[in-house]
């Protein structure tokens, strides 16, 4: 479990280099169903060409609605699903130049969690035998050594040994996640991908799993890619936040600047639709509310995805495609309007970023 | 619309094909030689020659098939190997008295089936709901054959209320001698289905009832009868109408016991005959024609879901 | 303000199976129901043992003798022979016959089912059109066609059966393996690395068993019938040897005789089917709550 | 005074059968809907809001469940004293209600405009004609665009917001007093929730009805209510005006709730969480229901004590017992309030 972090420690020391590179990765699902007489449906393009990297020691947030390809970014860089076309690079290693079955070796480095407790872990097995399974699969463990291992994995995630005899029906849904979270942590891997991985528990026990996390991210020098629909929690977990609006990346940049300084006009309205938790706020704060739905992802909007549903849209979001423009400083977004007068994205930086100074 | 009701048409053919294929392969699994079968039993091996050439037998499998196939699709079913009657003949003048038989056994189905299933459903766990599903139960676990035996014994021999066998179609006895001669083996071959009907209205109608919407419905002071009448059944309604489809094979099946019993010239009948003598070229053309029905009444299944689900009308 | 229910212990670990098992076996009528196929087992093991007398020998003397008529429990049929010991002897086939159709049927059904489920496109859009296709011919037909081609006999006729209910099975299976294909579960074994066989044998086929049980159930019931109903046609069993249905067969042929004899074999048969029939049920209403609960 | 209220639910006790006998899911929830205002019921699953909302509509499945005690009034008269038949006309005229689920709660086999028009056509005897114009009408109302064609549609032609638009164009087709919505927007978009919520303050302000909103989110309760509930399993463990509960909250799972959510700027620190989960209905715990997550409990008194529900300033009551015989001063809200108020000063310029 030590071994990677070892490797980690001496890049780190020099300039890191991207643990992960993603470049234009691209999924489209048929819809409608093809039959032997050879009819094809629509082609949906749940992924349309992402591109972006996370360096080790990192957390990139995910953050969408339904629709928008999160979820599927993340099982396309598990090769739970095979992507049509792009670059997947782990470690300066081309990913998808390896066979299916070639890359069950990267389950060791590469690892997920996924959102619902209730479903990720097999009824009809114990929690120690779901948390071992990777062991028994990769390094062949005894079964007293499974066991010992699966007791360290257990207390590493806050959990009990005499847990391990348990079947998930038995336990809490914060807990459950806790063994997910063992299961993915007991071939030590480098990148750990959570899909939704809070959504599914109540209030007071999501903070819980978060702490968990961000806990063993220092501890194992763990990096996440962390999706979720929910902005304050990605807010809460990540260094670098993409928003992602139908299979496209259409902000990204380091966690501040997109929350406080969101250029993006779907990521103000996504930041306005949250209701923040304090009345006085909530009924003060002027709100974007968005018409209509998110467009059928099989029929996309011509010229810019959101044009739909853009409040600010002028003649050439209808025309033309907007391209994700990175300033240079780790920051892109893809909207015409980024840099023009209507938006007001200009707010004097210095308020924005020390907001602990103005108190009650 | 019109299209995917041609779709599902087109859906039939290759599994046509595949039943077609795997009868015509049947006879290619005999121990024995068809050629001697049908030369008689004292032919000397030039004779069999002959029938072989005869009956194109020498050819390859797939040109037989073919050739077989090309026939059948014209309605040459060949000649039985027994009687040297065309198949086609025999077949049609058995399939009006099969066909009678498990549609009114369909129909006895379908009515008790469906009144016993909704008063069953609608008050689950109710006295009536428990009698429902306890008949329902016996039901489905007899023979038809044995009930068939008892209803002959008891209504036909001790009271004599009935014909105790024998068929007569409607142009020779009219609809009443047509029904009193049916209406036995109908109820025999009927009861199963009945008590699947009753079974799965039951559990439709349960179901349906603690659906969201029916929620809805009551949330909106809708009075019981239209919660029921309009938004319970009408989606309750699909899965009876599957299993109604699923059941006429069994029907089919079943009137071949029940056929033997009354002593209807039926298909069964005729299946009977032809099994026990390897008469091949019937028992092909036999196979070939109950499937085709029974796709026929799936297909009419598929049809009526255009009625009942709109997601299927649309998509 | 008083809570009813006292804090009980926190309970002990229960393996999902155990709490199925104890649900299927809280219901008096599932209990009655294998206590009722346990007995039909025993009678099958322990037929010549128990019998009263050689279940062929016929007692030409004492013909169409009616129930109760010492020291003919069952009454005798047209050759005189014993109903109660043929009744006993035939048990054995009503076990053998069922179990041959279902081991078919399941080699079947369940290799295709999950093959098809679980890596669908071609594979299954292939095997589901020849299920189809096999379903659309009758049971009872199909099997008549097996006969005519390789002549009536119970293991044939049990083959043929097996076969015909194969697609039934195939369908379960494959819905079933559909659904537990969807879970989380699934793509997190692929995560952990399992490899597809893995996957199938560890992590689907168990999730699968209940639906899996009361499908086999039916099936037992459905195999039994068919059985009776050959054999009642003189296409299974073949004689002397006795089976429920061929007894009724002979009651047929006696019905004006005896009709007496059609009682004892109908009512085994009837029995034992709707003893399968009420156990799938159990089984899949003990399923159910397994599903309901919190 | 609480008399004038449209929705009085006192001392409701609800039991569901299990295979243990009868459990009791809520025990003695108690709140009051002003005519026109909007009440929240807040808690995490298993705290018995939604048993609460479905009692007050009479829609508990009556079979496995039964409510042995407890008033429901509804315009002084007490909804619990009537048949289904007394009920049945007052159901989408008086008080109506919207589910978490739009994508089930409509009926497959029918025409959205048909179950809206249905609705109207049984409470107010119009015909099919007006019926079907109302429909159109209210579907307009609710903000869908093509209105008079979509009305012809069925309703998995509709994206999930959409079926709320109409679940909601259904429920105030005949004007009701009340509008019961369980968790309307809990499976929808973010972006989606916002417009829905807008449209119910909207449909608020036009038609003065009020709204009983069951949720588990916060913020929309800061964004929607007047008043709010708290449960906690299947007691109301605090109640007060809106702004009053989020500023200084009078109960600990109150206040662990509000700082257990994410918030904006306190990224390097540790959220706080309330350990533990909620209790099983036959696993209740003795005294406080509450004492073993909080972190105020004290022995000796929370564990064996029962608290009541009793007002602590004002017209803001709460359970706590600690908090009753003022041994807690300050619950804090979140970890730094500061952070909210730059927020808030920070929207005002950004957006």
């Amino acid at each position: 479990m030590r071994q990677p972090a070892a490797a980690q420690a001496t890049s780190a020391a020099a300039e890191p280099a991207p643990l992960l590179e993603v470049e234009d990765l691209r999924k489209s699902f048929r819809r409608g169903g093809g039959s032997l007489l050879g009819r094809r449906g629509t082609a949906v393009r749940a992924v349309d060409g992402v591109s972006f990297t996370i360096r080790a020691g990192e957390t990139l947030g995910i953050v969408g609605e339904s629709g928008s390809g999160k979820s599927t970014t993340g099982r396309l860089l598990l090769r739970l699903l095979e992507p049509d076309s792009g670059r997947l690079r782990f470690d300066g290693q081309d990913l998808l130049i390896e066979s299916r079955s070639a890359f069950r070796h990267r389950r060791r480095d590469l690892q997920m969690i996924f959102q619902d407790p209730y479903a990720s872990l097999d009824p009809t097995k114990t929690i120690g035998a779901s948390v071992t399974e990777p062991l028994r699969i990769f390094e062949k463990t005894t079964r007293r050594e499974s066991e010992n291992r699966g007791s360290e994995l257990l207390s590493l995630v806050g959990l009990r040994p005499d847990h391990l005899g348990r079947y998930p029906s038995e336990m809490s849904g914060g807990q459950r996640q806790r063994v997910a979270i063992a299961r993915a942590l007991s071939l030590a891997p480098r990148l750990l991908v959570a899909d939704e991985a809070v959504s599914a528990l109540d209030v007071s026990t999501q903070s819980d799993v978060l702490n968990l996390m961000r806990r063993l991210q220092r501890e194992l020098d763990l990096t996440y890619l962390f999706i979720s629909h929910n902005l304050s929690v990605v807010r809460h977990m990540s260094d670098r936040i993409a928003v992602m609006y139908l299979g496209r990346i259409v902000e990204i940049g380091p966690a501040d600047q997109v929350y406080l300084q969101p250029r993006h006009p779907y990521t103000r309205a996504l930041l306005s639709a949250i209701p923040v938790p304090d009345p006085l706020i909530q009924r003060t704060r002027p709100r974007i509310v968005l018409t209509g739905d998110v467009p059928d992802p099989a029929h996309p909007p011509q010229g810019c995805n959101f044009v739909t549903r853009c409040p600010h849209a002028v003649p050439v979001c209808h025309e033309v495609d907007p391209v994700l423009e990175p300033d240079g400083g780790g920051y892109a977004v893809a909207c015409h309007l980024s840099e023009g007068q209507e938006t007001p994205d200009r707010t004097p930086r210095s308020s924005a970023a020390a907001p602990t100074q103005t108190g009650p | 619309m019109v299209t995917i009701v041609g779709r599902r048409i087109i859906a039939i053919v290759p599994v046509l094909l595949i039943v077609s294929f795997l009868t015509f392969s049947l006879t290619y699994l005999v121990p024995g030689d068809a050629a001697s079968v049908a030369a008689g039993d004292n032919a000397s091996a030039e004779q069999i020659e002959l029938v072989r050439r005869q009956l194109g037998l020498d050819r390859p499998f797939l040109v037989q098939y073919a050739s077989w196939l090309w026939h059948v699709a014209q309605g040459g079913l060949g000649t039985s190997l027994l009687s040297s009657r065309s198949v086609l003949t025999s077949l049609v003048e058995a399939l009006p008295v099969t066909l009678s038989l498990t549609l009114l056994a369909m129909l006895f189905a379908v009515v008790v089936g469906l009144l016993l299933g909704i008063l069953a459903g609608l008050r689950p766990g109710s006295a009536l709901d428990r009698i429902a599903t306890t008949v329902a139960s016996l039901g489905i676990s007899m023979p038809s054959f044995w009930l068939a035996l008892i209803l002959v014994n008891v209504v036909a021999l001790q009271f004599g209320l009935a014909p105790v066998a024998g068929y007569i179609s409607i142009a020779e006895g009219g609809l009443t001698g047509w029904f009193q001669h049916l209406l036995l083996p109908a109820v025999a071959l009927g009861t199963i289905t009945a008590a699947e009907v009753t079974r799965q209205t039951r559990a439709g109608v349960v179901d349906v009832g603690g659906q969201d919407y029916i929620r809805t419905a009551v949330a909106k002071g809708m009075p019981t009868r239209v919660v029921v009448v309009k938004h319970t059944l009408k989606n309750a309604a699909i899965p009876v109408v599957t299993v109604l489809g699923l059941q006429f094979g069994a029907l089919v099946g079943g009137a071949i016991v029940i056929e033997r019993i009354f002593g209807l010239p039926g298909l069964g009948t005729l299946a009977i005959d032809s099994v026990l003598n390897q008469d091949f070229p019937v028992v092909q053309g036999l196979v070939l024609m109950i499937t085709l029905f029974v796709l026929l009444v799936s297909f009419l299944v598929d049809t009526s879901y255009l009625y009942f689900n709109p997601k299927v009308r649309q998509s | 303000m008083v809570v009813d229910a006292p804090v009980p212990a926190a309970s002990p670990t229960r393996s999902p199976m155990r709490v199925f098992a104890r649900r299927v076996l809280r219901s008096k009528v599932n209990l009655a129901c294998l206590v009722f196929l346990g007995l039909v087992v025993v009678c099958a093991v322990f037929a010549p043992v128990i019998a009263p007398f050689d279940p062929n020998l016929q007692h030409l003397d004492s013909r169409y003798l009616p129930p109760f008529r010492w020291p003919y429990v069952f009454g005798t049929d047209d050759l005189g022979r014993d109903v109660l010991s043929r009744a006993l002897l035939a048990s054995r086939v009503s076990v053998i016959a069922p179990l041959i159709s279902v081991g078919v049927a399941l080699a079947l059904g369940v290799s295709f089912g999950l093959a098809a489920g679980f890596v669908g496109g071609r594979v299954d859009s292939v095997l589901g059109r020849l299920a189809d296709a096999v379903n659309s011919i009758p049971a009872l037909v199909l099997a008549l066609a097996v006969i005519a081609v390789l002549g009536p006999g119970l293991v044939n006729a049990m083959l043929a059966v097996g076969l015909a209910s194969a697609p039934r099975l195939f369908r379960v299976v494959r819905g079933a393996t559909l659904a537990v294909r969807e879970e989380t579960y699934i793509e997190a074994s692929t995560v952990v690395g399992c490899s597809r066989l893995r996957t199938v044998a560890v992590h689907v086929l168990p999730n699968i068993r209940s639906p899996l049980l009361v499908q086999t159930s039916l099936l037992m019931s459905f195999a039994l019938l068919a059985e009776a109903s050959l054999s009642f046609l003189g296409l299974g069993i073949q004689p002397p040897d006795p089976s429920w249905g061929a007894m009724l067969r002979t009651a047929f042929e006696q019905q004006f005789l005896g009709p007496w004899l059609v009682v004892v074999p109908g009512l085994l048969i009837m029995c034992m089917v709707l003893s399968f029939n009420l156990l799938g049920d159990g089984i899949r209403d003990a399923i159910g709550r397994e599903r309901g609960t919190w | 005074m609480s008399s004038e209220a449209l929705l009085r639910i006192r001392d409701l006790r609800v039991e569901f059968a299990s295979d243990d006998g009868w459990q009791r899911v809520v025990d003695g929830a108690h709140l009051d809907v002003q005519p026109g205002g909007a009440r929240a019921l807040v808690g995490e699953s298993g705290s018995g809001k939604t048993v609460t909302a479905l009692a007050a509509m009479g829609l508990l499945p009556r079979r496995h469940s039964r409510i042995p005690t407890g008033r429901i009034e509804l315009a002084g008269q007490n909804l619990l004293d009537l048949s289904d038949r007394q009920l049945r006309p007052l159901r989408g005229t008086e008080l109506a209600m919207i589910f978490q689920e739009p994508m089930t709660s409509l009926n497959p086999a029918y025409t959205v405009g048909e179950q809206i028009a249905e609705t109207v056509r049984v409470h107010t005897g119009a015909s099919r004609k007006d019926a079907w114009r109302r429909a159109v009408e209210v579907l307009g109302e609710v903000g869908i665009p093509a209105a008079a064609r979509r009305a012809l549609e069925y309703p998995h032609t509709f994206s999930g917001g959409m079926r709320q638009r109409v679940m909601i164009a259904m429920a105030i087709s005949c004007r009701p007093k009340l509008l019961i919505a369980d968790e309307p927007t809990t499976a929808l978009d973010v972006t989606v929730q916002a417009s829905i919520l807008a449209l119910l303050r909207e449909l608020q302000e036009t038609t003065s009805m009020a709204v009983l909103l069951v949720t588990h989110d916060l913020g929309v309760v800061a964004d929607f209510c007047d008043d709010v509930t708290v449960m906690y399993a299947g007691q109301p463990v605090e109640e007060a005006d809106t702004v009053e509960l989020f500023g200084s909250p009078r109960h600990p799972y109150t206040s662990g709730l509000l700082q257990a959510m994410p918030q904006a700027a306190h990224t390097g620190l540790d959220l706080s969480s309330i350990p533990g989960v909620v209790p099983r209905a036959d696993r209740m715990p003795p005294g406080c229901r509450f004492h073993p997550r909080c972190s105020h409990a004290q022995e000796g008194l929370c564990d064996i004590a029962e608290p009541d529900l009793v007002p602590v300033d004002g017209a803001h009551t709460s359970r706590c017992l600690r908090i009753q015989r003022g041994e807690i001063d300050e619950l804090s809200r979140t970890v730094d309030d500061r952070v909210g108020a730059a927020r808030a000063d920070l929207d005002g310029r950004t957006l």
